[in-house]
């Protein structure tokens, strides 16, 4: 990566199609500009994807046609991916603890949800949730390698 | 048996009908099972969550194993921890000559 | 492609370094979200690469560091990217001819520059240029094959 | 004698340096010349200005023919009709031949 200042802001309406497709682009556009190795940049996407899919199906409860934003900005040293939509707030205003370390020995009682936010927090360096004039905005950070 | 998931990805739009249909299977059959992973080169929690219910549904009397586990879903698991629960074989025929090796032990 | 609301704006500071990354995001992007092959995509990063070069040298007169947008619009059947700058306008305010139909013949007067306008002219179905705010916006675009 | 293009891209970055290397070595030399292009993956306007500087610089009495042409390069000489101007030669190989042919009649 050459220069702080290169921004993108992608635009779409909720659908799982839809967020799929922003996830890949994200993605392959960090891929490119951050130099990230093929291996981050899939775990990347697929991060993406849980918190777009969070935002259909729970901020917009399944609705499409909703608008979603995602902006991209670059830095010397790290990027950020800020997600951005109009839906309902997360539960207790903040983000689901998702921490791994549940029971391994509780067969009956193995938790069946939650893996997204166990995902994302294993793979980015920076999770901040705020809610702004009624929308929500999702801040994922990743420190690059010097 | 072998359940062989031909897809090529375990996400929301199929995670459903994979678990559905393993579970239907898995009622009429009262076998051990080993899921063939290998064609799927990308799971997210939903394709997760729907392994967590199989284990459950097919109980502690049975056997679900995973087997050609591809280094993103390899990932995914160690990720969650979910490594840890779930006993894995390399590739089909290791997960035959597992079963085999217990059959002569019963 | 599958679905009409899908739109990014890429912003950037002008030099040569960031111009030619831009290029390749954006020509990566609509390979991806607009299925078009290798080979339209590797021409539209050329054209694209044209366009911005001509900004940096021509607009802003070789300044870095100036405001470079580009916004990208994906519509059924074909896509638009704007470039949008703040600088110099483009000469009779309208954009050069760059017609190929010079004279093969005549040696010595062949043309050593124009080349640039003859590519984005070939490969652009759409190409629409207007002074707006004090900015330039050159608008491309491409139609896509059913 | 073959000029062999060491770079992936002749664009605005390095068509200059180009052209003028190649402008001091053909006034030092005063031979036909074949530009090697085979190396050359992507070619901008920049780069196609400095082949014709280089056709004009040769003049008339002298060749100056282009090989080893691989796709982008071929489209961008196609699509502003320099392809109708330039000799071109599929490989180094093919140059020579065409060389030693001429050498041959004359
Ligand atoms: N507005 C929202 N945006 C994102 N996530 C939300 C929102 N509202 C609720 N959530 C929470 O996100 C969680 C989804 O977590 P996740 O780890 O992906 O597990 P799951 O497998 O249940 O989808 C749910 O528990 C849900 O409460
Ligand atoms: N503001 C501007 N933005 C873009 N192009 C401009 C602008 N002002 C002038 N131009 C014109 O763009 C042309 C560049 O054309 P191009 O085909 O790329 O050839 P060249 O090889 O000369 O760069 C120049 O003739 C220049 O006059």
């Amino acid at each position: 990566m050459n220069d702080m200042s290169q921004d993108a802001r992608f635009s779409i309406l909720s659908s799982f199609e839809n967020v799929a497709n922003l996830a890949e682009d994200v993605s392959v556009l960090c891929g490119n500009r951050a130099e990230i190795d093929e291996d981050t940049a899939d775990m990347l996407r697929l991060c993406l994807a849980e918190a777009l899919n969070n935002i259909v199906e729970h901020a917009y409860q399944g609705a499409e046609g909703k608008p979603i934003f995602a902006d991209v900005q670059f830095m010397r040293d790290r990027f950020e991916v800020h997600l951005i939509d109009e839906g309902q707030p997360m539960p207790q205003g903040q983000v689901p603890s998702g921490d791994a370390d549940y029971d391994l020995d509780d067969f009956e009682n193995l938790p069946e949800g939650g893996f997204g936010w166990m995902l994302i927090r294993s793979q980015m360096d920076m999770i901040e949730y705020e809610r702004r004039d009624g929308c929500n905005v999702l801040r994922l950070g990743k420190e690059l390698e010097a | 048996m072998i359940l062989t998931v031909e897809k090529p990805r375990i996400d929301s739009q199929i995670a459903g009908v994979f678990r559905d249909e393993a579970e239907d299977y898995l009622s009429d059959n009262r076998v051990d099972c080993a899921v063939d992973l290998s064609n799927v080169r990308f799971m997210d929690s939903t394709g997760l969550s729907s392994l967590v219910s199989l284990l459950k549904f097919i109980g502690p009397d049975r056997k679900l194993e995973l087997c050609g586990l591809t280094p993103q879903v390899t990932k995914a698991l160690k990720l969650t921890r979910l490594d840890d629960i779930f006993v894995t074989r390399a590739n089909v025929r290791e997960a035959e000559l597992a079963r085999e090796a217990r059959a002569a032990m019963s």
